[in-house]
This record gives structure tokens, C-alpha cells and sequence, in this order.
């Protein structure tokens, strides 16, 4: 079987179900900050595959670029405030931090 | 320098003096003798302004006169302006000097009378602005003007009668006389429009001038008699003339320098005045009703005056009866005279109630004349000012009274002889002896027989020169020789025969006494004017000053006999005729009357309509309102309950669902993220593209 | 003054000192107070500078060529609005011998009112803003040619009027500001419906040949703009013109106010803090008859012949009944409310005259009981600021304690009774004069006499009971003025005894106009017979 | 079957497997190791796709740099001594069911779209192309990314600074 788009694609979409698993289901603050992570790298996948398969040129890479530099700068603001959660609350653990309901 | 400016200068002097007294009457404690200094002033510019007038001008007018308003052209009576101006007559210059001459000698009097009163510089402001508006009413030349400062004597009138306004019957009494004048100024306004509308004119002269013409108010005599009735309304405010003459007597609440200034001599003479400047406009029914108020004036307030006990309120209601006497005989037509006994009156019964003040003064403010006698010891020289100034008033010979009095008589008895209206006459002599009655039962109540009240009596003494120089002066002046070489004739005298004219008529000859017709008239020279009248009052002459001498020397005698010689007994008459001497002793009980009917009836009035703005105009308006509020609140239910029910309903429903949602609000970000998992999903389904 | 709009400046000098105030912090006092000073002085000055530049020969009223220091330019401009077609108003001002007087009278109420103000302590801010906004209402009222325009200050005025009322009054102050507010909106319907009425009535023909409907005030007056079939033209056979003349009277009676559109003034006097009373009546109620004639008057000139003695009737009936009900008051400040009830019945009286004489008198005395009752409620708030009580029987005797001031309330109260060289009597005389000359009123004005009678009753029996008699122990505290208060009543003083003096001070500034206004009543619109009614 | 679907495959597997274990391991720090193998495979693909400059961007930025900043935030936020990090999962099952429809949902349809696709020629080098873009035609965006990761530096100290006393 040729190696297609679609095979990109399918490995990206369940990478993201992946992510999306790891964030509905870790408690763990990090992990949900990883899920997102690997969601990230799904949709990327899907623009360096398009950019490949779709005859775009070259912008799908630029914008995955883009993404990635998001990314990092999610990170570390992300990382920032996990790290005051966890000043605040002594744990990092996303249930139990429901502050979100009142 | 002008006549016209030496009067204008005259006319503010006064005026100059109020205003420096009232604003710096606080800082400077002598400065009421500027305002004295001032009058003595006026005085002798009066004085040059008279003696001028009457020597080089006598027969001309001065006439000064400027556009106070300018209407323009105007749509509906074309051009017209409002002037203002002083006229100068023979009439005006003698006035003036009689208001000056009692004025300045008022001032002097109250330095003394006045000592010690708290408002003592604010009295002579007082004094300023009432000489500044009296000269104003005898200046001017034009009834507008006039009208402007007959109101304002009426407010100084006003101030003084309330000077001591601390005490209630002081204040009630000021604003009783100015409210009274109000109801004759009322009169006089309406007489006023009535002339303007149909001349356009304020001035005296030219509105004399189109009547000459026979342009008559709209056209017809019931008008012209109308607008001189009510002109005379003023008069009969002003004068006190029946039945407005209450104020009066009240009015002696006020200091008594002022009762003699304001309330004797010259503001009350303003009513006559104001007669005599309209005379030639009158009808003779006009004339006619003017001489039966007179009339009843004079009656009316000598009966009075006979059973009261106060000094001051006997002295005013011999000056009511006297200027009934001055009214009447403007009435009959005997213009001289009334203008004469003006003048004669003024210096008398200033003299009487300058002295009345003495005798006051000397008694320590006891004004009952039955707490006095034998004061003739204690007080000479009021004593002897007093009896020549009563004797003048009495009219006995020698003193002017006797001519000016004489005079009035004589033409009441022509009059009735020429008309037939013999009541006007009886009257008059009826009055006349009353009048040397009343007067003597005063003097030899207070200065003769024994002093009743002791205490007081010994306490009394002669007043200062302040006040006793112008009652010497004004004593003085009662004397015949300054009007006439002829203690017998006045008409011989400079007065009647040089100075004062009657004027002719204008009104036309339809509404003229016949006496008055102008085929009548035989010139300027006689002091009537008709010859027929002259002639009527000559012939008067002798049996009115008999019966005069007579009916005066009865008076005189009775007195005498009942109050020195004790003949009569004035308690046994009192007892005798009880109801009678209730009756006189209560004033005819007039001023109750007015009580229970117009005063009482204004103030019911105004608390029934009151009642009605309250209740009822508010209440509509407050009604309104709450059936606004009736409505709103029906519609206010219905929204609230209705309308708002069932937005309050879905509410209810939406907060059920809200609650039964809650439960999946957990707060957990996890969980909204799986149902936004599921929501996706249910998305993808529905909008599958196969 | 070509070219400068200084009719605009002063309308909207106070606005621009509202600004300031707005931005100043709340607690900088002082400062507020001085800007709104200043800012009605201004205005006064600018006033002053109108009056020295106005040109006395010039009519006004029914020509724009002589009207003076006009400002004018379209304002609102929206063309092909369905059925209205197109909408212009003009932004037109301007003044003639009628404005001139009611200019300089607001100025001048505007500073007396302003230091009477000086010693509010409640939310100063607020109160001075709102001040400010009431001035420029006030004045916007008496300079608008323009029927909008003049719509628009009149609603302006009534608010900041209501929460002045509303929020500094006294203890019912709500239920004063409310019925102040409710009645008076009531009037502003009635004109508003009017004002409706005469636009879809009038045309105006605009330079490029377009007919378009106006609010121009001046328009209206021309008989031959009116379209024939208008709701309100005079060509119109129906009788809505008369109507439409009622329902704008009632409109501008409620203002004056007439009997029995009168109580909310008793009541709004009562409660309002003194700066406001002297507002309500110096400057407020001439509004009511400054619209007539401004209005109603050339406008309606044959309704206004026909009706003229019905005006002059509720004239009367103001004058004495409203002398009677203060005669019958307790509190010091009704008594003067219903005197001015009484004092506006001469004005309507004199108005309806349609004489010379009597129009002059009637605005003449606008201007003067601007002046006198603004001095009496200053003289009611100077003794309820010392004492805290209004009550006519709780005084007495305080001539002895306080004699300047009692010097001050004799210039006033014998001003308010029309004593002559003081200014009211002239008004009242030529409104007399004028009233009496015309044959179908004449027993009405006769009637009317009454009222200088009881007007003299009820003034000197408040004198008497308030400062004659003996000195109540219980005021022997009260201070005699102050330095502020004598700011208010001297010029006040001055300005009664000069106009009493010398009337033609003012007389001169309307009579051109009034002249003009006479011979436009009288003659204009003549030739439409009228039916029934 | 070529090499290069070979290759594709194991990479593929790589990334699946090594994600899998990352969002399912007990224990954190395996998480984040099989993380890194994740990434690494995701950068492998990349490659395959031809973005040989982004494949070497992805194990910089995100190997070299996130993934080392996770670790540290692991580190931090559980105590070091304790060397058991494990952490919990949470509502596992309706987790699997979601997830588990949502991606069989998005995989047919990945299948069953008829993709026109149109493999692109290899292009030698695409760091020399990309630079250009960047400069030209993004350059907006680059800039502003610039900002952002200044503000996004910035921001992270300030959250995570210590407060002071």
C-alpha cells in the first residue's frame, strides 16, 4: 500500500484522540499539559502533510513553524502557572482543583 | 437763578436729608441736625420762592415740565408720552411756605420732643422723606405725579404712625391708614385712567383745556362727574373724610410732632388740595355729592370729638371735623375759603397738637386729659398758645379762624340760599358749636379748675424753648393781622384778594350750578368768580358771622358752665342721655362696623378660598394624581402579576432546567472538555458530509 | 458685534462652566463655586454689552431684518424622510425689545441666585452643575426664534429645575418636584402638539426655491405661508386654530401661573432651597407669558383679538384670588408665592389689553416682579437660614434686632405694593393704563384695582406680624446681614428704585417692539372669517 | 512496499506506541520519556513529508527545550525524595468511549474523503525557502511571534516568581 495523505492523517487524528484521552482522564496537571502537547504535533502533522499533499508550497511548513513557537510559549507560561497552582494548592491535580463551579 | 430751579432745589432737600440720615444716622450721633438745617433751608427758599411769585409773577404761571415716558407713535391712539413737570401758582407757593414753615418747625420741636429714642436720627430721616413728598404733591402739574407722591406720604404717613412699632396698637394703627388711603387711592386711580383714556394726558392743564372744548369722557357728563367723584375718593382717603376717616384717630399712635405735622397740618390738608387743583373739573353733582360728604364729616366727627377723653383724639377729630368743613365748602363752591381755612388750619391745629405734645411731655406721657387740670400754672406759655390756637379754632374774632371759618359759613348759607339745600348750612353752624364746645371743654378740662392727678402734677414743668418757639410762632400766625387789615372781612385781606383766584370752570354749562353758569362769571377779580354767587354770599355775610359769633360764644359758655362754674353737670347728662354719650364716646361705633363687615369679611374670604385652593383647585390637581396612581397601580398589578407572571414563569421554568443542569457543572475542566468531545461527536454526526 | 455670536456665548456660557465643574474634583469647593460665578457673571457682563450695543428703534417680532444679533444656521437636516418629506430646523436666535428685557433679567437672577447659593453644603458639585444647566435653559428660552429650538430649553430647563427641587428642597420636596415636574410636562405637551400642528401648517421657501415645512417662528407669523389645507392654517375653514390657541395657552398658563393651573407653585416654593425660589420666580414664570406673547400672540393674532377678553378675565381672577389665598397664609414663603400669583395676574391683564401701554406695563412688570420677588424669597431664605422657620405668627419685632434687613424687606414689601419711585408701581400704572383704555375689559380692570387694596393688605400684615410688635426673646440671637447677603439685595435695591425712577430705562428697550407687536395683533390676519366657536 | 513506506510505518508505530504509553503511564517521568519518543517520531514524519527543516526544528524546540522544561515542572512539582511519581487517572471510561467513537469517527472520515492529492516534487532544501517566506510574505506574523515569546518569557517569570513576603 502506497503511503498516502491519508496515512498521515489517520496517524495525526489518532495522535490527537490521544491528546485528548491524556487530558480528559490524567489528574496530573503536567500530563493534561502533554496531551495538548501531543494535539499540537497532531494538527502539525496535518499541515506539513497538506503542505506536502495539497500543493500549497510551502506556507503548511511556515505555519506548523509557527505552531511549534506557540507552542513553546504555551509551555512555559503554562509551566509558570502549574507551578503557582502548585504554591497555592500544594498539588497539581486538575479534579481537585474545581475552583471553576462557584 | 429761576423759580423752577429754586423749587426743584427745595422739593429734594429733603430727600437729600433722608438719604444722608439713613445711611449714616448710625455713625454720626448729631446728624439729625442736618436734616434740621435743611428744612431751615427749604424754608427760606420757600419763602424767596413765595415772595417772588407773588410779586413779580403774580398772574403767570411757571411751568416746568419733561417726557418722563416716550410711547412713540403708537398703533392705536397715535403719539403720546407721560410727562412730569412742576407747575408754580400763586396756590403752590403758599402751600409751600405752609409746609416748609410747619415742617422746619416740627424738626425743631422734636429735638426736644424726641430726646432719648432709640431711633432718633431714623424719626427725622422719616420727617425728610414725608416734607419731600408733601412738596411733591403741591408741585407738581399733573395728577399722575400727584397720585405718585400722595403714596408716598401715605408710606412716610405709614412709617411714622408706626414709629413705635414695638407697641401693637402703633403698628396695626400704620397699617390701618395705609390700607384705608389704598381704598380712596383706589378711587382716585380709576378716576385717573378714566381722564387719561380719553385725553392721553396726565396734566392738569390740558386735560382742563380739552373739557373747556367740551370733549367730555366718553362722550358724556355721567363720566366727568363720575371721574370727579372718584378723583375726590383720594381726597376723601387722604382728608379722612366720612366714611374713611377712621385711620385718623389711630394715627395718634404716632409721636405727636408728627400727628401735628403729618396728621393735622399738611398731609391730611393734601385731600383739599387735591380738590382745589380740580375744582374747575367738577360738575355740580359732582360738587354737589362732595358737599354732603363734607358735611357729614364735620357732623360726624364733632359729635365725636365731644365725649372723648383722650387730648390727641379729641384734636383729631376736630381736624376730621375741620376738614369736613374744607371739603364742604370746596362742595358749595366756595373755592377761596376752603383753601384759606387750609392754610389757617394748618397753623392752628399745629399749634394745638404741639401743645397737646407739651402737655404730654410735661406729663410724662399721660394723654388722659381727666388725669390732668390746672395745668395753666405749671405750663404758661403752651397754656396761652393753646387757648389762642382754640380760640382760633372756635372761631371767635381777632383770630383766623373766625375769617376763614366765617367764610365757609357764609357761602354754605349762599349756597342754600341759591339751591335750596338748606341742610348743608344748618349743619355748618351745628358743627361750629359743637366745636367751640369740644375745644374749651379741652382747654379747661386740662389747664383750669384742680390738678386730679397730684403726682403727675407736680412732676409737670414747662417745656424747653425747642419746643415752645414754635408753638409761640404757630400761636403766633392764628392771629388775624397776617391776612388781613380787617379782623371782620377777610376778603380785604392780601390772601383772598391778591393771591388766591377762584378760577373758572370748565365744565360746560349744562352741568354747572346755575350760580356757575359762565354767563355768571363777571371776571378774575372777585374770590367766587360768579357774580352771582359773590353777590348771594355777601348778603350771607352778616347773619353767618352773627350767627356764628353767636353759636361760638354759646359753645364757649357752656363749657364753662358745666366744666368751671359747675352750673351743669356733665355726669347727670352722661347718665341722661346714656346711649347718646355710648354712641359719640364709641365713635358711632364705626370702626366696628368695618371689623365685623369688610375686615372680617376679607380675612373669611381669604380662608375660604384658601380652603377652596386647598381642597379643591389642589385637590383636583392631587385627585388627578391619585387616580394616575389608581391606574398605574391597576396596570402596575397587572404587569406585575400578569405580564411579569409569565416572564417570572419561564424564569421559574429556565432557573428548574438551570438546576437540574447544574449538576454538570463540576468545575472540573476535564469534564467539559469530554462533553465538548461528545458535543463534536452529536456535531459530526449531523453535519456528516456522506 | 457683526459676525460674533455673542447671543450664542451668553446662552451657553453656563454650559461651558458646567464642563469645568464636571471635571473638578468634588472636593475643591471653593473652586466650584467660583466657576459658577464666573460663569454667570460672564454672562451678565455679555448681557450688559447686548443691552449697551442694542439698537433701540428696531421692532423685531414679526421680521427677521430687524431682529438683532441674530445667530442662525440649519441645524438639523435630513431630506426625503417618506411622508414628512424633508426635515430642516434652523438654529435661530435672536433678540428684540421683547427677549432684551427677559435676557438681561435672567442674567442677572442668575448671579443674585448663584451667591445666594454660597452657602449649599449638599453635594455641591451636582448642585452647581445643575445650576448652570438651568441658566442656560432659562436664556435659550428667551432668545429662540425658532419654535424647536425653543422646545428644546424649555424641556432643558425642567429638569435640572426638578432634581434642584427634588434633591435640595425641603422636607415634601419630592411631591413638589414631582407635581412642579408633572404639571409642567403637561404644559409642554399641549405646545408640543401645537408646535406639530403650525409645522405641517407653514412653509417656508428656502433660497433654492423649495418649499419645506418650518419651525421657524417668524414664518408662522406670515399669513401667506401657511398652506391652504393645514391643520392650522388660517384658510382652514375648521376651528382647530382655536383649539390649538387654547391648548397652547394652557401650555404657557401652567407657567405663569394662572388660576387654576396655579398650586403646584405654592408648593414648589415651599420646598425648593432659596436660590431656587428665586429662579422659580424671577426668571421661571415669565417664561409662561413671554411664550404668549413671543407665541401665541403673533401667531394667533385673530384668535388672540377674540379671546382677549377672556385673558384679561383670568387676569383678574389671578390678581384677586391670589391675593386673597395670601392673605389667609401662615407660611412666609407661601404668602409671597401666591403674591406672585397675583403680581403675574397684572402682566396677563395688561397683555390682554393688546394696548401699547398695557404691553408695555405687562413686560415691564415681568421684569420688575423678577426683580422684587427674587428680593422677598431672598429676604424669606435670609430669615429661615437664621431661624429655621417660616411661620408669619412665630416672628415679631424683628425691625429692633434686625434694622438693615428690615430696611431692605421696606424697599421690597412697598415695592411688591406698588408704591410709587419704586419700580412696581409703573408697571402696575401703565398695565391700568393700558388695560383700562380698551372699552370690553374695562370693568374687569376695575375689579382688578381691588388687588392693589388686598396686595397692600396681605404685604403689611406679614410686615407687622414678622417685625413690628415686640421683640420675640427667642430671636434675640439673630445677626443682622452679612457681607454676601448685602451683595444680593443692593443691587436688587438699586435696580427697583431706578426702574421706579426712571421706567424709560426699560420701556425705552421694548417700546419699538411693542409698538410693533400692537399694530401686528391688531392688524394682521384679519381677513378669515372665522366660523362658530 | 518501498523503503520509504517502510520507514513511514515504523514512525508511525513509534508515535503511536510512545504516545500511548504517554497518556497512559502511571508514572510520570515515563510519561515524559515516552513523550520525547513521541516527538521524535513526529519529527521523523516530518522528514518523510520532505520538511527536513522542520523535522530538525521539532527535535530542537520541542525535545531540546519543552520537554526539558516538563521534566523540571515535574521535578518541582512532586517531591524529589518521594521516587515513586505516579498520579491518578480520572473518569476513564467515558473517556475511552468518547475518545475512543471521536476517533474512529475522524478516521472514517479521514478514509472516506476523496482526497485529491498531489504529492509535491521533493525539493532539496526547504530551510532557504522558509527563511524567505518567513521575511516576506510573514513577516508580520513573525514579528509578532517574536512579541509573543518575549511577553510569553516575561510572563512566565512574573507568574512564577516567588511573591515576596
Amino acid at each position: 500500500m502506497q503511503v498516502e495523505l491519508t496515512h498521515f492523517l489517520v496517524v495525526s487524528t489518532l495522535l490527537f484522540s490521544m491528546g485528548v484521552f491524556a487530558i480528559v482522564t490524567r489528574k496530573n496537571a503536567i500530563l493534561v499539559l502533554m496531551g495538548i502537547e501531543l494535539m499540537l504535533n497532531a494538527a502539525n502533522i496535518n499541515f506539513v502533510a497538506f503542505s506536502k499533499f495539497g500543493g500549497f508550497g510551502l506556507s503548511g511548513q511556515v505555519i506548523a513553524l509557527f505552531v511549534i513557537i506557540l507552542a513553546a510559549a504555551e509551555a512555559a507560561i503554562a509551566l509558570a502557572i502549574v507551578l503557582n497552582i502548585y504554591k497555592t494548592f500544594s498539588n497539581v491535580n486538575v479534579d481537585e482543583i474545581n475552583n471553576l463551579k462557584e | 437763578m429761576s423759580l423752577i430751579s429754586l423749587s426743584i432745589i427745595t422739593l429734594f432737600l429733603p430727600l437729600i436729608g433722608f438719604t444722608v440720615l439713613i445711611f449714616f444716622g448710625k455713625r454720626f450721633e448729631k446728624i439729625y441736625l442736618f436734616e434740621v438745617g435743611i428744612l431751615f433751608a427749604a424754608l427760606i427758599i420757600s419763602i424767596l420762592i413765595a415772595y417772588f411769585k407773588l410779586t413779580a409773577y403774580i398772574n403767570q404761571d411757571l411751568i416746568f415740565a419733561f417726557t418722563w415716558i416716550d410711547f412713540g407713535v403708537t398703533p392705536l391712539i397715535g403719539e403720546f408720552s407721560i410727562d412730569l413737570g412742576i407747575k408754580i401758582d400763586n396756590i403752590t407757593v403758599l402751600m409751600l411756605f405752609v409746609v416748609n414753615l410747619i415742617s422746619f418747625l416740627v424738626h425743631l420741636y422734636s429735638i426736644e420732643y424726641m430726646k432719648g429714642d432709640i431711633r432718633f436720627t431714623r424719626y427725622f430721616a422719616y420727617l425728610g422723606i414725608f416734607t419731600f413728598s408733601m412738596l411733591g404733591i403741591v408741585l407738581t402739574h399733573n395728577i399722575l405725579m400727584m397720585f405718585m407722591f400722595w403714596e408716598l406720604v401715605g408710606l412716610s404717613s405709614y412709617l411714622l404712625i408706626g414709629f413705635w412699632y414695638e407697641k401693637d396698637s402703633a403698628s396695626d394703627a400704620g397699617k390701618k391708614a395705609f390700607l384705608v388711603n389704598r381704598v380712596g387711592d383706589i378711587g382716585m386711580l380709576i378716576g385717573i385712567l378714566i381722564l387719561f383714556t380719553n385725553y392721553h394726558t396726565f396734566t392738569f392743564d390740558e386735560i382742563y383745556a380739552q373739557i373747556a372744548v367740551g370733549n367730555l369722557p366718553f362722550d358724556s357728563y355721567a363720566w366727568l362727574t363720575a371721574s370727579g367723584i372718584l378723583i375726590f375718593m383720594g381726597a376723601v382717603g387722604k382728608s379722612a373724610q366720612f366714611p374713611l376717616h377712621v385711620w385718623l384717630p389711630d394715627a395718634m399712635e404716632g409721636p405727636t410732632p408728627v400727628s401735628a405735622l403729618i396728621h393735622a397740618a399738611t398731609m391730611v390738608a393734601a385731600g383739599v388740595y387735591l380738590l382745589v387743583r380740580i375744582f374747575v373739573m367738577l360738575t355740580a353733582d359732582a360738587m354737589l355729592v362732595i358737599a354732603v360728604i363734607g358735611a357729614i364729616t364735620a357732623l360726624v366727627s364733632a359729635t365725636i370729638a365731644l365725649t372723648q377723653n383722650d387730648i390727641k383724639k379729641v384734636l383729631a377729630y376736630s381736624t376730621v371735623s375741620q376738614l369736613g368743613y374744607m371739603v364742604l365748602s370746596i362742595g358749595i363752591g366756595a373755592y377761596a375759603f376752603a383753601f384759606f381755612h387750609l392754610m389757617t388750619h394748618a397753623f392752628f391745629k399745629a399749634c394745638l397738637f404741639l401743645g397737646s405734645g407739651s402737655v404730654i411731655h410735661a406729663m410724662h406721657h399721660e394723654q388722659d386729659i381727666r388725669e390732668m387740670g390746672g395745668l395753666k400754672k405749671k405750663l404758661p406759655i403752651t397754656y396761652y398758645t393753646f387757648l389762642i390756637s382754640s380760640l382760633a379754632i372756635s372761631g371767635v374774632p381777632l383770630f383766623s379762624g373766625f375769617l376763614s371759618k366765617d367764610g365757609i359759613l357764609a357761602g354754605s348759607l349762599a349756597f342754600g340760599n341759591l339751591t335750596g339745600h338748606w341742610l348743608l348750612p344748618i349743619i355748618g353752624f351745628t358743627v361750629a358749636l359743637m366745636t367751640a364746645f369740644y375745644m374749651f371743654r379741652l382747654v379747661l378740662v386740662t389747664f383750669h379748675g384742680k390738678p386730679r392727678n397730684q403726682e403727675k402734677f407736680d412732676h409737670a414743668h414747662e417745656s424747653p424753648k425747642a419746643m415752645t418757639i414754635p408753638l409761640i410762632t404757630l400761636a403766633a400766625l392764628s392771629i388775624f393781622i397776617f391776612y388781613t387789615p380787617n379782623p371782620f372781612n377777610s376778603e380785604a385781606g392780601w390772601v383772598l384778594s391778591d393771591w388766591i383766584r377762584t378760577p373758572e370752570q370748565v365744565v360746560p354749562n349744562e352741568v354747572r350750578f346755575d350760580f356757575m353758569k359762565s354767563d355768571a362769571a363777571t371776571g378774575q377779580s372777585e374770590i367766587t368768580h360768579s357774580q352771582m354767587y359773590t353777590d348771594a354770599a355777601h348778603h350771607a355775610h352778616y347773619p353767618a358771622m352773627i350767627l356764628s359769633l353767636v353759636l361760638a360764644g354759646i359753645g364757649i359758655l357752656i363749657a364753662f358752665m358745666m366744666y368751671v362754674w359747675g352750673k351743669i353737670d356733665s355726669e347727670k347728662l352722661k347718665t341722661k342721655y346714656n346711649s347718646l354719650y355710648k354712641f359719640s364716646l364709641n365713635k358711632w361705633y364705626i370702626d366696628e362696623f368695618y371689623d365685623a363687615s369688610f375686615i372680617a369679611g376679607t380675612h373669611k374670604s381669604a380662608k375660604i378660598l384658601a380652603w377652596f385652593d386647598y381642597n379643591v383647585v389642589d385637590g383636583i390637581v392631587n385627585g388627578t394624581a391619585a387616580l394616575g396612581r389608581f391606574v398605574s397601580m391597576l396596570s402596575g398589578w397587572f404587569d406585575t402579576y400578569v405580564v411579569d407572571g409569565l416572564v417570572n414563569f419561564f424564569a421559574l421554568l429556565n432557573g428548574f432546567l438551570g438546576l437540574s443542569l447544574r449538576r454538570i457543572q463540576t468545575g472540573k475542566v476535564q469534564t467539559y472538555v469530554v462533553f465538548v468531545v461528545f458535543s463534536l461527536l452529536v456535531l459530526m454526526f449531523f453535519f456528516r458530509p456522506f | 458685534m457683526e459676525g460674533f455670536p455673542i447671543i450664542s456665548l451668553i446662552t451657553f456660557i453656563p454650559v461651558i462652566g458646567m464642563l469645568v465643574i464636571l471635571f473638578l474634583p468634588k472636593e475643591k469647593v471653593q473652586n466650584i463655586k467660583i466657576t459658577a460665578l464666573a460663569a454667570t457673571l460672564i454672562q451678565l457682563v455679555l448681557s450688559v454689552i447686548l443691552m449697551a450695543n442694542y439698537n433701540y428703534s428696531a421692532g423685531g417680532i414679526f421680521e427677521e431684518s430687524s431682529f438683532q444679533f441674530i445667530d442662525k444656521f440649519r441645524w438639523i437636516n435630513i431630506e426625503g424622510l417618506s411622508w414628512i418629506g424633508t426635515v430642516k430646523i434652523d438654529y435661530f436666535m435672536g433678540v428684540d425689545g421683547i427677549s432684551m428685557p427677559m435676557v438681561l433679567l435672567t442674567s442677572i437672577i442668575s448671579v443674585i441666585a448663584c451667591i445666594s447659593s454660597w452657602n449649599i453644603s449638599k453635594s455641591l458639585k451636582g448642585y452647581f452643575a445643575l445650576f448652570l444647566l438651568l441658566d442656560t435653559g432659562m436664556m435659550g428660552v428667551f432668545v429662540s426664534l425658532d419654535f424647536f429650538l425653543f422646545y428644546v430649553f424649555w424641556e432643558l430647563m425642567l429638569l435640572p429645575m426638578y432634581f434642584l427641587i427634588g434633591i435640595w428642597g425641603g422636607p415634601r420636596k419630592e411631591y413638589a418636584a414631582i407635581k412642579f415636574f408633572l404639571y409642567t410636562l403637561l404644559g409642554s405637551i399641549f405646545i408640543l402638539i401645537v408646535m406639530l400642528g403650525l409645522y405641517f401648517s407653514a412653509m417656508e421657501i428656502l433660497p433654492d426655491g423649495q418649499r419645506v415645512f418650518t419651525f421657524n417662528i417668524l414664518t408662522m407669523m406670515d399669513q401667506s405661508n401657511y398652506t391652504q389645507d393645514g391643520i392650522l392654517s388660517p384658510f382652514n375653514p375648521n376651528n382647530w386654530r382655536m383649539l390649538a390657541y387654547i391648548a397652547l395657552f394652557i401650555g404657557f398658563a401652567i407657567k405663569i401661573p394662572m388660576f387654576p393651573f396655579h398650586t403646584w407653585l405654592p408648593d414648589a416654593h415651599v420646598e425648593a432651597p432659596t436660590p431656587i425660589s428665586v429662579i422659580l420666580a424671577g426668571v421661571l414664570l415669565k417664561m409662561g407669558t413671554y411664550g404668549i406673547l413671543r407665541i401665541s400672540y403673533p401667531i394667533f393674532p385673530d384668535i388672540t383679538r377674540e379671546l382677549a377678553w377672556y385673558i384679561a378675565l383670568f387676569g383678574a381672577v389671578n390678581i384677586i384670588y391670589g391675593a386673597f389665598v395670601a392673605l389667609a397664609q401662615k407660611d412666609f414663603k407661601k404668602l409671597i408665592a401666591y403674591s406672585s400669583v397675583s403680581h403675574m395676574g397684572y402682566v396677563l391683564l395688561g397683555m390682554a389689553s393688546l394696548t401699547t401701554a398695557g404691553i408695555n406695563g405687562a413686560i415691564l412688570q415681568m421684569f420688575n416682579h423678577g426683580t422684587i420677588t427674587a428680593m422677598l424669597f431672598l429676604i424669606v431664605g435670609v430669615v429661615y437660614d437664621r431661624a429655621h422657620t417660616r411661620g408669619l405668627n412665630d416672628f415679631g419685632g424683628l425691625a429692633s434686632q434686625m434694622p438693615v434687613y428690615t430696611g431692605f424687606v421696606t424697599v421690597a414689601f412697598f415695592a411688591a405694593i406698588g408704591l410709587p419711585s419704586l419700580s412696581g408701581f409703573i408697571s402696575e400704572a401703565l398695565v391700568f393704563i393700558g388695560a383700562f383704555h380698551v372699552e370690553s375689559i374695562r370693568v374687569i380692570t376695575i375689579i382688578s384695582t381691588l388687588g392693589i387694596l388686598l396686595g397692600a393688605g396681605y404685604m403689611l400684615w406679614a410686615m407687622q406680624r414678622v417685625f413690628f410688635g415686640k421683640l420675640n426673646e427667642k430671636w434675640s440671637g439673630l445677626q443682622d446681614l452679612e457681607m454676601r447677603e448685602y451683595i444680593m439685595f443692593i443691587p436688587l435695591t438699586i435696580i427697583i428704585i431706578l426702574l421706579g425712577v426712571y421706567p424709560s430705562l426699560m420701556l425705552d428697550v421694548m417700546n419699538t417692539s411693542v409698538n410693533t407687536l400692537v399694530d401686528f395683533v391688531s392688524t394682521n390676519f384679519t381677513n378669515i372669517s372665522l366660523g362658530g366657536l | 512496499m518501498s523503503l520509504y513506506d517502510i520507514i513511514f510505518y515504523l514512525f508511525a508505530l513509534l508515535v503511536l506506541v510512545s504516545a500511548f504509553i504517554t497518556v497512559t503511564s502511571k508514572n510520570i517521568v515515563h510519561s515524559a520519556f515516552s513523550l520525547m519518543f513521541t516527538l521524535f517520531g513526529v519529527a521523523g514524519i516530518y522528514v518523510l513529508l520532505g520538511a527536513d527543516f522542520l523535522g530538525v526544528v521539532q527535535l530542537l524546540v520541542y525535545v531540546g527545550g519543552i520537554l526539558i522544561l516538563m521534566i523540571f515542572g515535574v521535578m518541582m512539582t512532586n517531591e524529589i525524595t518521594n521516587v515513586d511519581i505516579k498520579t491518578g487517572t480520572t473518569q476513564v471510561v467515558p473517556a475511552i468511549i468518547g475518545v475512543g467513537l471521536f476517533a474512529g469517527a475522524l478516521t472514517s472520515m479521514m478514509l472516506r474523503t476523496g482526497w485529491n492529492s498531489q504529492p509535491s516534487e521533493n525539493m532539496d532544501t526547504t530551510t532557504y525557502a522558509i527563511g524567505k517566506l518567513l521575511l516576506t510574505e510573514y513577516v508580520l506574523i513573525f514579528e509578532l511571534l517574536g512579541m509573543l515569546l518575549l511577553v510569553a518569557l516575561i510572563g512566565a517569570a512574573s507568574v512564577a516568581r516567588k511573591e515576596k513576603e
